[in-house]
């Protein structure tokens, strides 16, 4: 594995910049948590949050938490003003009928067509859970994929075809890894951007399916905090 | 399943949580509202469990976080078949009945299961779905292409019995919310032939804005005022 | 045409009878509109109206008309204490899902089986209008028709078979005419009460599908205003 | 139908209602909030008068009053097609127009109109019902017996855009309505690719109670504040 991959607070800064201003925006688990943080300065973003939340803000401080505002991973948070607070199926109203802006989820895998399985291992322990992504994942206007290039054992997690059970298909439009930022085109995969220092070879190798790039890809840029 | 309102749309209020929950039977379904330590019907959930009714058929998002929220249901295994978007990594009694092959599990994406009970509530029998389209979800559900794209359908999904938290309710059941604990309880309110309803504090008819109440009265059965019971 | 029929008044006040206390009630167009003047003084019921209130109170009396405060039948109005406002959709939630104890409607026809047809006359100028009949119909718990047992021409409102456009097939429970009040049945029409004064065979003359009744008939009792 | 935010999320108040209806393209399709004389965005409806939009689709309840509400928009020959659930006895310019062959008309049940405009903006493209079957209504629709009962197959219904009337508006869009004017705005909000809302009053974020919020700013496109105008 290539020492000069990105860490994951890395990759959440790049995938900050991605984030249009005024975007209403639902960031899944993972690696997409840490994005909140990296939001440019200069730009304002809503956060939708999939329990019945418009206007999600920081988490709450330590000794100021209130267990009646949570975020989806449970942990407490606060609102901006004009926040709104809505049930369930208002929330996936939104979700699933096309109204959030950018999607920003984690992925176990993702396909050459844009098919992401971000909920299940195989033959983990346990029953495993769908929560909200898939009907985040068929609803955005834009998702974002944002994980590790590779998995632990090295083999890639952008591949020819999905073999973990499937999260939706045809739904992701970009992935950002700690090797590369690559958007899923009719034509195939298209290498956008790569982290400092790496070659498009590299990348290359440690995906399965065909990248398309031409003449000097550029370096991914990264979101101040 | 002999479950009713018993005393009627003008008087719902009860004075015991073991009281409100008494007459629930056996092979009741019931659902459970609730999200993240939020708005979980938790005085509803230890009656239940002092009850003792036995091959309860559940719907909520998740399954119990230890003997917390729904946990003591499985503790007790008094659960027989859930339907649940997220069981969650804290299920431990849930899983481990699962594992047995004690409990029969119906996996469903978070939205859906919203939009299949309000559904139910809303006489819609069934519906076409974009989401789950070619995965396992989609497993022994109709497919059908509608304006060029693919879709599943989807059942209806009503209850017996809701239990739902509210923050407050008037004597005729109207209810409001507190912020992130709403969740899924007013479309399980909707979504059930009998709603039971617990409660931080029950007020006068009239004390709450009409413009501002999330479940009308016509959703609540049954009302229990309760202490805050929280499983963090 | 019998000169002992009861007149638009009096159905409705026969009509207030059927409502049991605490009911939540919805009321249409036609006699409907007339009964919640007559609800017996001793008993609460609650009327939802289908634009989105639940909880409607009086008329709202000249002077003091707040013309966003209006029924489905565009008179300002009021609400009493424990009253919700609720967008259409869901006002419709509780008329389609079975949510309403009782509703009754207006009718241009029923037949014996319970269908019923209450929105346009054939031939009748104009494009017509469902409204909310067909949702209220197919949802209520109880549906009763308050309407005169015969048209203007005398020819019988209650048929063996609908000839108007019908509002929904089967759901008519109860009838209540200036002549009678009539159950639909499994095994037909059944003869509940009559009006004073009436006979039975007089009815049935009025009547196209055959009534059933055994012994005497009670007189149709009347709500106190 | 190119029709857009054009100032995007963050800044959606125009100063006149000419404005904010300028690039109402002919041929589009607009639902129009309102029921019963409440809750019709008048000024929105005279602005397109003004404009002159023609060939429009209309979405509505009924068709105006005379030449108000809806009316002045038939006076002036500007529809050509309406879904609606009760065109109304004082609709007088629409009834000639349909009455000569120049206007389409698709009546629907009220409470199926309102299904139709949320599951557009629900994401569900299709759903069965119970409302209409064995009458007219279920003309050309597919039936299907479902666990033993008759439904009939309702498509989603949405719209370029949606002219809709709240109360009050914070900057960011989130929206109060006031008592029976609320009825079909809040839907029509989910339901349009654009969604123009006239408000009597415009206050500043975080002035609207975040527990009482009917349609949160994410349904909301464009805010402008006009003088009460209405139809009685």
């Amino acid at each position: 594995m290539s020492k000069l991959r990105l860490t994951r607070e890395q990759i959440a800064q790049r995938a900050a910049l991605e984030l249009p201003d005024g975007a209403i925006v639902n960031l899944g688990w993972g690696i997409p948590n840490l994005i909140a943080a990296y939001v440019p300065p200069e730009i304002t973003v809503y956060f939708h949050s999939e329990n019945g939340i418009l206007g999600m803000g920081p988490r709450a401080a330590a000794g100021e938490e209130d267990f009646d505002l949570v975020d989806a991973m449970k942990i407490p948070v606060t609102v901006i003003p004009g926040a709104a607070f809505f049930s369930q199926v208002d929330a996936h109203v939104m979700t699933r009928g096309g109204h959030l802006d950018i999607c920003i989820l984690g992925g176990l895998q993702v396909s050459e067509k844009g098919d992401l399985a971000n909920w299940r291992v195989p033959g983990a322990k346990g029953a495993g859970g769908i929560g909200g992504a898939m009907d985040i994942s068929v609803g955005a206007q834009r998702l974002i994929v944002a994980m590790e290039h590779n998995a632990k054992d090295g083999s890639p997690k952008i591949v020819n075809t999905c073999t973990y059970p499937l999260t939706a298909v045809q739904c992701v439009n970009t992935i950002i890894t700690d090797l590369a930022v690559i958007d899923v085109t009719p034509e195939g995969l298209l290498l956008r951007e790569i982290a400092p220092g790496i070659a498009p070879e590299e990348v290359q190798k440690y995906t399965e399916p065909k990248l398309r790039y031409a003449g000097k890809v550029p370096e991914m840029r990264l979101s101040k905090l | 399943m002999i479950l009713n309102r018993k005393m009627g749309r003008k008087n719902k209020i009860y004075s015991t949580v073991d009281a409100v929950v008494a007459d629930i039977p056996d092979g009741a379904t019931i659902m459970f509202g609730g999200f993240g330590g939020a708005g979980f019907p938790n005085n509803l959930i230890q009656g239940l469990a002092r009850q003792g009714a036995r091959n309860l058929k559940v719907i909520s998002n998740n399954c119990g976080t230890g003997d917390g929220e729904l946990g003591i249901l499985f503790k007790n295994h008094q659960v027989t078949r859930v339907v649940a978007a997220f069981p969650g990594p804290g299920a431990k009694h849930f899983q481990e009945q699962l594992d047995a092959g004690k409990i029969e599990l119906e996996l469903v994406p978070q939205g859906i299961l919203c939009e299949r009970m309000r559904a139910y509530g809303a006489g819609i029998p069934a519906f076409y779905s974009p989401v789950g389209v070619g995965t396992e979800v989609a497993r022994g559900k109709e497919e059908r292409l509608i304006r060029g794209k693919r879709y599943i359908l989807e059942d209806a999904l009503g209850a017996d019995c809701a239990f739902i938290k509210a923050y407050r309710a008037d004597r005729l059941g109207n209810l409001i919310y507190r912020k992130a604990a709403r969740n899924f309880n007013p479309i399980m309110a909707t979504a059930a032939k009998l709603t039971i309803v617990e409660v931080d504090e029950i007020v006068e008819v009239g004390e709450l804005d009409p413009e501002a109440i999330v479940t009308p009265s016509i959703f609540v059965d049954r009302i229990v005022q309760a202490k805050g019971l929280r499983f963090v």
